[in-house]
């Protein structure tokens, strides 16, 4: 079963990248991403059992992971289609900020990004601590062509960027795997899977193994995004295609974020939790307030959704370094919400992006009257991401409070609630700018909005809200039980 | 067996200082080839299986032919000779090599504390290796430079990975899984000719008229 | 009723309707005191009630621009201000008609009063009404502030804060005599005598209270005359009670009655005096006048607290 | 109680309903009777409501949080709160009927406008914090859209941001305060929080933090600034319902935060802050509102005096708690309480009259209206009933809830000897007193240069307006009589809720027979106002008497010194009645003239212009933006550096982390 899971998308990539036509391409994408979605809706009622003598094995989070990955690359397939389709080849057709949409190896680009999805799925299923750190590298090789579609200047200095700085995170994290491995030597194990390593980790050396969570809370820090490491994500968010971005910060973020969460539940059996948790905490907060600050005098809609993602996830990451079952709890539910919106929120910005051609806020003017349908979904996941009532972002901001007063740690409620109170004021300007403002010179509706382009970020707030509302019991205690065998 | 290994490690800081100092790229890429057959003697020597010869033949084939090979035929195309307004000078870059050398002792020191001696120099030497390679990615600004900082920092964790004297462990093996990426960094320079690393003017930010049309 | 109750009664009733009586006799007596010092012969002392009576037979001419609030507000002036001095008009029994709180009703009618006379200069549009209403309206929250602290100082030492106990409580010398300077100079402000506001200039741009009521003629401008002295007699009626406190008190009430009586009249001639040897201040020395009064009042309260002794 | 959610329910279901009208009349009404049946159906449930005690409903939904249970309570403090509520928004959805243009904007402004009233009832009736919060943050989102509504113009997008801004910077000090509450009770329930005995450090900071976050939604001074940007830019019905409401809720959290941190009161701090609060604000924003000439921008600004009034009610009723002078407590308490219902009323009242004058005249500023009384005499005598009850004139409701704070003030003047007591009561007189003659001079400034004299617009640039927008002012202006004159039977409400806050703190209950004492003085003052109606009347008549033996009066021009040509713009405006303030205020307020140069010999048309820069606004907001900006561009800066300085920082990050681990174990 798992083994089907990883096979069908990577192979769906190797076929399409020899198919000639387009849209044969794009039906295997659909039909690929679509078996995907089936079989991890399948896993959760027989789960399935581990294979590769124990490598791979997918355990409650995983399938967590694994089933909002799918559903995200379904989301974005159906998008694709929409958007691929009608950019008709090699027509030059250069915007004011130096597009050229013609993609001509388009068949690259499908199977990449087939293979971009076969590798998450790796990852959420990876039990082995080594093999957890090759699915990580894998997804980078698989995504740098990804933000390298439009071909510009811009978006290969982007890839560049990108490339480099994940390669020096990850050869950080090779070092963490080392580490980790010397903590071990003399502590009865010689294999590293999550599940079994959990009973050896009290006698593991504790020096070594906190500077092994060091150098892994760096390297997968990169891929997190979290502060001083995070400055690949706006320029990748920026240059990627819009359902690109919505996939990189919706789902990779997420797989780098399990790496760090199953490192720290090793921390935590090991008995360092509470050195690790105040790692975490730090640069969760550090990177809040980056994100907040460099949000404030920026003016590209799209840097602007990628510094809201680097401000959540240092939200998550500062929920689970406080180190109580419920923080976990609220980290993971965070985690769901944020990728459901900030996806929902990219698609809405690509068909902003395709009516106006430029990403400069200050040129959109009055969104609600071009673009009336995906304005009001634009505007609708905004506030959700600013964490107002309606949207699960709100709950779980006031869980991860909760758990922030419960552990006294009163300094970072201080300094978490400046940074979003930062953020909330720069976003909603910039997006009343967008929405509200009106200007008398391009005044005719060109752009008649696709219903395919609207259904998925329709349907990815639909979820955020359904989850703001009322949460529904099953999931709830689903969650606690992860939080639970997490042994945090 | 043991002090071979230390006159391995020895030779391998040695050639470190070389590159650190060295401005002409295509003499880099000599001694990083030179570097990488000494690092690939290392697997031979704690060779035990087939697995372990097969290995010796990858890493010798990759790290001193196929990587050398390629950069010189990149730095053809890019028509870079040698590394021009380095951000830090070659001399100061000396001087780092050395702190750097003093921090990875008394790091190392700090390690072993908790495994007895026999790691402490060979540990020296492969975190030497590390941070001259992570050094000489921040310090230069020729993309050609930086892959071959890159390499040396690889070379630092496979180094890393053989004091930890775990044999057969698939994770050291897995630096060669590392080279792959490097090889992906080779191939984005020759196929797009990325000379300099862009000096990333953020269009929106430092609007210049010229450039509005451009970006 | 107790006898004592119907003695309070009548006598409360009495100083309201001798009020009611000789009150336009007071503007008389200040003009024939400055016709004295100013060595003419001046206006016959009833001159007021002759003005009054002959306003009441004549016609009234409106402007157009005028609405019915122009029309309605002499007699919300007249009724206000028969209501205060029904409040002020008390005796020293422990009064019948007097009730805590009565000070906030008193500055409330006075305030409606000053409202309903301000809103009908507006009325008119003409430019002299608006100074003379701008100036007015700068007065007016630091007469108010000065009035409280007087009650304040009076109620300070009394067990229920109702406008008799503030009055009739008998003040030590030195006390009594800095409260008078205080309602004195509070009186030159609420009734524009002399030192504030000289009643007969001509000149439309020095006026205050004249010019408010310029356009006003016939019956409204009778009830205005006779509105105006009422007050008059109201303040003055607050110092002759505090004066009485020098005296000690009477055997008979009706004694006392008379006495207040000659009080009031003796005061409008001080204050006729005061107002033929001094000159108009000008607009800012006013305020700084009425600050100076308030201050006056803060220090009799800090006399009050400390002395501690009066519970 | 289930009548309450049924009347919400309807309430929801009309205004989504009202989104799928194609014509927005129609929308306006649907959402006009759902105003209606939830006004009627909670009206009505109330009264039975008053005859058990207290009923508190606990639903077993699932709730998106397992400490969030919804529980909802109706006591007579929230009902207090209902009832304007209910009223002013059904009374305001009328008058949009004919307010709003027909529009899709209006549509949506509907929607808004019923979920902001349902969300603010299900502040008023829940009894969960997080609930409350929950229900908060809906409440300050549709506020934002409906003052958002024609927002293509700049100033209003600022004026909506800035709202925003505030109510979500208040509602992270109300999550810490009620965090804490939950820390030492660790429930979030509202009966918790009120039972628990914290100690005095921990409940002043506790209400510390409840008084700034509430504070940011109600207005009063260090959190005012958004307050005058928001209200004159909404359609005016809506700024009718927040100035009216809105800021109560804030009112509403302050005296339930009251009642949490009970021990917080037993030192003179925590009421001194509040009163000190309460004075600033009033003085403060009456002088600003005085200079005012937009007339939604001084009305704000009469709100934040009013808010200040309130407070100086609260701060005066918790110092003689902590005092011991329970007569006066109760009484300031309910006179504060008293105080809330009254604005709600009158601001609401002006503030419709406003935007039907607005609509009339096309015109903000008061100084180029002029003499439209004769022209709509109904709106006319609305307003002046409005301005009469806000400057307390004694035939009005302002003049009730005034009259009991001083009340209060006075007894504790007299009956103490601690100089602190007396001090404080006298600065509460002084204050009360100074600021609602100020109130008078302008309200005075305001109707008389709208309503009176000349007119400075010709006739036919004005629009007429329909009767449905004076039928919701009038039957304000009748309440806001019916108050003014039937208040003994009124005051008994706020009285009994006062008690039943402060019923924890007092100890003896010999305080009840004392309120005779007030009672007896309110008769007397009502038969003063029957009487002084009869001499009213009985003048008129005698003048009308005098005048019908003669024929009819003669009407000429007004009294001009036979100036020949004298025009409409020869009368006193508004900034000219009150010139002598601004220079007397202007060390203060740093009042900016911008006088006309004259550069050539025969001088172009130029233009004086007065500003009022609002220092506060430079101190709270200017300043931490300027901070914040540059903080922001230094930091973005750092993304423009090229990749190596980015590994640089990590390797660096590494370095550090590295050290730390080893050197501190």
């Amino acid at each position: 079963m798992i083994i089907l899971i990883i096979l069908i998308p990577i192979l769906g990539g190797i076929f399409s990248f020899f198919t000639r036509k387009n849209n044969v391409r794009l039906l295997i994408l659909s039909i690929c991403s679509l078996l995907h979605l089936v079989l991890s809706i399948l896993t959760f009622f027989y789960n399935p059992e581990s294979c590769l003598n124990g490598m791979l094995i997918l355990d409650k989070v995983g399938k967590l992971f694994l089933l909002l990955m799918s559903f995200l690359f379904f989301m974005s397939t159906i998008y694709a289609i929409s958007y691929l389709s009608n950019t008709s080849f090699n027509e030059k057709t250069r915007d004011n900020d130096g597009f050229i949409f013609d993609d001509s190896p388009q068949n690259i680009f499908i199977s990449m990004l087939l293979i971009f999805c076969g590798t998450m799925s790796l990852v959420c299923v990876s039990n082995h601590v080594g093999f957890l750190w090759i699915s990580i590298e894998a997804t980078t090789f698989a995504s740098a062509p990804l933000v390298y579609f439009y071909h510009t200047r811009s978006s290969l200095e982007a890839t560049w960027k990108y490339v480099m700085i994940c390669s020096v995170g990850i050869g950080l994290s090779l070092i963490g795997n080392l580490f980790l491995m010397l903590a071990f030597k003399n502590s009865g194990t010689n294999e590293l899977t999550f599940t079994s390593i959990s009973h050896y980790a009290l006698n593991a050396n504790k020096m070594i193994l906190f500077t092994a969570f060091i150098f892994f809370v760096i390297g997968y820090g990169t891929k997190v995004g979290l502060a001083p490491m995070h400055t690949w994500l706006p320029s990748a968010h920026a240059e990627a295609p819009s359902f690109i971005s919505s996939l990189l910060s919706g789902a990779l973020l997420n797989c780098a974020f399990l790496g760090i969460l199953r490192i720290q539940s090793i921390c935590f059996h090991a008995g360092i939790s509470e050195k690790t948790g105040k790692i975490m905490i730090f640069l969760g907060t550090f990177s809040v307030l980056t994100a907040a600050l460099s949000m404030f005098s920026q003016n590209d809609y799209k840097k602007m959704l990628a510094f809201s993602s680097v401000e959540h996830m240092g939200i998550a990451i500062i929920a689970a370094g406080l180190g109580q079952k419920a923080a976990i709890t609220a980290s993971i539910l965070h985690i769901i919400n944020h990728s459901l919106t900030k996806a929902s929120l990219f698609l809405s910005s690509g068909n902003i992006l395709s009516c106006y051609r430029t990403k400069n806020i200050n040129d959109v003017h009055s969104l609600n009257k071009k673009l009336p349908i995906s304005s009001l979904l634009w505007l609708g996941g905004i506030f959700a991401i600013c964490g107002l009532p309606p949207s699960g972002l709100f709950v779980t901001e006031l869980m991860i409070f909760k758990e922030i007063f419960v552990t006294r740690k009163f300094f970072v409620a201080i300094l978490l609630s400046l940074g979003l109170v930062i953020l909330f004021g720069s976003m909603i300007f910039k997006v009343i700018e967008m929405y509200f403002s009106h200007d008398e010179k391009n005044e005719e509706i060109i752009y008649r909005e696709k219903f395919l382009k609207i259904v998925p970020s329709f349907l990815l707030l639909l979820f955020t809200f359904i989850l703001g509302f009322t949460l529904p019991g099953k999931l709830m205690d689903y969650i606690n039980q992860i939080s639970n065998n997490f042994g945090l | 067996m043991n002090n071979w290994f230390i006159l391995i490690f020895t030779i391998i800081s040695i050639m470190n200082f070389l590159l650190l100092a060295s401005s002409r790229i295509s003499g880099c890429i000599n001694i990083l080839a030179l570097q990488g057959g000494i690092i690939s003697l290392i697997s031979i020597l704690n060779a035990t299986n087939l697995w372990g010869i097969l290995t010796f033949v990858f890493i010798f084939s990759i790290k001193a032919l196929i990587f050398p090979l390629t950069l010189k035929h990149a730095l053809r195309l890019t028509n870079t000779r040698r590394e021009i307004e380095p951000i830090i000078g070659f001399s100061t870059s000396c001087i780092f090599g050395v702190l750097i050398l003093v921090f990875s002792y008394w790091l190392s020191n700090k390690i072993s504390y908790h495994f007895g001696d026999v790691l402490k120099l060979k540990l020296t030497f492969s975190i030497f290796t590390i941070f001259t390679g992570l050094f000489i990615i921040i310090s230069r600004t020729k993309a050609i430079t930086q892959v071959i900082g890159y390499i040396i920092f690889e070379n630092g964790i496979y180094l890393l990975g053989n004091t930890f004297l775990i044999k057969e462990n698939i994770i050291v093996e897995l630096g060669i899984v590392l080279d792959l990426l490097v090889f992906v960094l080779i191939s984005g320079i020759v196929i797009f000719r990325i000379n300099k690393t862009f000096d990333h003017i953020n269009a929106s930010l430092l609007m210049k008229d010229d450039q509005k049309g451009v970006s | 009723m107790s006898k004592d109750l119907t003695l309070d009664i009548t006598y409360h009733l009495l100083y309201f309707f001798s009020a009611i009586l000789f009150s336009p006799l007071l503007p008389g007596l200040i003009n024939r005191t400055k016709a004295i010092f100013g060595g003419r012969k001046g206006k016959p002392l009833l001159q007021l009630y002759y003005d009054i009576f002959k306003l009441l037979k004549k016609k009234c001419v409106y402007s157009k621009t005028v609405s019915w609030i122009f029309r309605l507000a002499p007699l919300i002036f007249i009724s206000s201000l028969t209501i205060v001095l029904f409040i002020f008009s008390f005796g020293e029994y422990n009064n019948y008609f007097s009730f805590n709180g009565d000070i906030i009703f008193a500055l409330a009618l006075m305030a409606l009063a000053r409202f309903a006379i301000v809103l009908a200069a507006l009325d008119t549009g003409s430019s002299f009404e608006g100074m003379g209403v701008s100036r007015e309206l700068m007065f007016v929250p630091f007469s108010e502030i000065l009035f409280l602290l007087i009650v304040a100082a009076g109620i300070k030492s009394s067990s229920s804060f109702t406008v008799s106990s503030a009055f009739t409580f008998n003040f030590p010398p030195h006390i009594a005599l800095l409260l008078i300077i205080a309602l004195f100079i509070l009186l030159t402000v609420e009734n524009y005598r002399l030192p504030t506001d000289d009643p007969n200039t001509h000149l439309e741009l020095t006026m205050i209270h004249e010019v408010m009521v310029l356009d006003y003629s016939g019956p409204d401008f009778a009830f205005i005359l006779y509105g105006a002295s009422i007050k008059l007699w109201i303040f003055i009626f607050m110092i002759s009670s505090i004066v009485l406190s020098f005296f000690p008190d009477f055997s008979l009430p009706i004694i006392r009655y008379l006495f207040t009586i000659c009080i009031i009249f003796s005061v409008s001639i001080v204050i006729g005096i005061i107002e033929s040897i001094t000159a108009r201040f000008r607009f800012d020395k006013v305020r700084r006048m009425l600050i100076l009064a308030s201050v006056f009042c803060i220090v009799v309260l800090f006399i009050l607290i400390e002395k501690g002794d009066i519970v | 109680m289930t009548l309450y959610f049924l009347g919400i329910a309807i309430l929801l279901l009309t205004g989504i309903f009202s989104l799928c009208f194609s014509k927005a009349k129609y929308s306006l009404y649907l959402s006009f009777y759902g105003q209606l049946v939830n006004f009627l159906l909670i009206s009505f449930s109330s009264l039975i409501f008053f005859k058990k005690a207290a009923n508190n409903i606990t639903y077993s939904l699932s709730s998106f949080l397992p400490e969030l249970t919804f529980s909802f309570r109706v006591d007579m403090l929230s009902f207090l709160f209902i009832l304007p509520v209910i009223l002013i928004s059904t009374l305001a959805s009328f008058y949009a009927i004919s307010y709003l243009p027909d529009t899709s904007k209006t549509k949506t402004s509907c929607f808004w406008f019923n979920l902001l009233t349902s969300s603010m009832l299900l502040v008023l009736l829940s009894s969960n914090a997080l609930l409350f919060l929950f229900f908060w943050e809906l409440m300050a989102l549709s506020s934002f859209f409906l003052v958002s509504y024609d927002a293509q113009k700049k100033e209003i997008r600022m004026a909506s941001w800035i709202y925003i801004l505030f109510s979500h910077f208040g509602v992270f000090f109300i999550i810490g305060g009620f965090y804490l509450l939950y820390l030492n009770t660790n429930s979030f329930e509202f009966e918790s929080f009120i039972g628990t005995d914290l100690s005095h450090s921990t409940s002043s900071i506790i209400f510390l933090l409840l008084l700034t976050g509430f504070g940011s939604k109600a207005g009063f001074i260090p959190f005012h600034i958004w307050l005058p940007k928001a209200h004159p830019v909404a359609p005016s019905h809506v700024s009718a319902l927040m100035s009216g409401i809105m800021i109560k809720i804030g009112i509403y959290g302050i005296l339930r935060s009251t009642t949490f941190c009970a021990s917080a009161f037993t030192s003179t701090h925590i009421p001194l802050l509040i009163l000190s609060i309460g004075v600033i604000s009033a003085i403060i924003a009456i002088i600003f509102a005085l200079l005012q000439n937009d007339i939604k921008k001084l009305l704000a600004y009469s709100s934040i005096e009013n808010i200040g009034i309130i407070l100086i009610g609260i701060g005066l009723g918790t110092f003689a708690i902590s005092k011991k002078q329970n007569f006066s407590a109760i009484l300031a308490l309910s006179g504060a309480l008293l105080h809330i219902f009254n604005h709600s009323i009158f601001k609401s009242l002006l503030f419709l009259s406003a935007g039907s004058l607005i609509k009339m005249t096309g015109e903000h500023n008061i100084n180029k209206m002029g003499g439209l009384l004769k022209k709509n005499s109904f709106l006319g005598i609305n307003f002046l009933i409005g301005s009469a009850s806000i400057s307390s004139i004694p035939l009005f409701n302002g003049f009730i809830s005034e009259f009991m704070i001083l009340f209060a003030a006075f007894y504790m003047f007299i009956n103490s000897n601690d100089v602190l007591v007396i001090s404080i009561a006298l600065l509460t007189i002084l204050t009360l007193i100074f600021v609602s003659s100020i109130v008078t001079i302008c309200f005075v400034k305001t109707f008389a240069t709208v309503f009176l004299g000349e007119s400075k617009i010709n006739n036919d640039k004005l629009k007429k307006i329909g009767a449905t927008s004076n039928l919701p002012c009038t039957i304000l202006s009748f309440i806001c009589i019916f108050v003014g004159l039937w208040a003994i039977y009124i005051v008994h409400i706020p009285l009994a809720i006062s008690f039943e806050i402060l019923h924890g703190f007092i100890i003896d209950n010999s305080v009840v027979e004392k309120f005779s004492f007030f009672f007896q003085s309110l008769a007397f003052g009502t038969i003063i106002f029957i009487i002084f109606i009869l001499i009213l009347s009985m003048l008129i008549l005698v003048r009308k008497f005098l005048l019908c033996a003669k024929d009819e009066e003669t009407i000429t021009v007004t009294w001009d010194c036979s100036y020949l040509a004298p025009s409409s713009r020869m009368q006193y405006t508004g900034s000219s009645l009150v010139s002598p303030f601004t220079e007397f205020c202007n060390r203060i307020l740093g009042v900016k003239f911008k006088t006309p140069i004259f550069s050539s010999i025969y001088p172009k048309p130029t233009k004086f212009e007065m500003i009022i820069p609002d220092f506060m606004e430079k101190l709270i907001l200017k300043e931490p933006g300027k901070i914040i900006s540059f903080l922001s561009r230094f930091i973005s800066r750092y993304e423009l550096l090229p990749i190596q300085f980015h590994i640089f920082l990590m390797v660096l990050l590494l370095l550090i982390l590295i050290v730390w681990s080893f050197c501190m174990i």
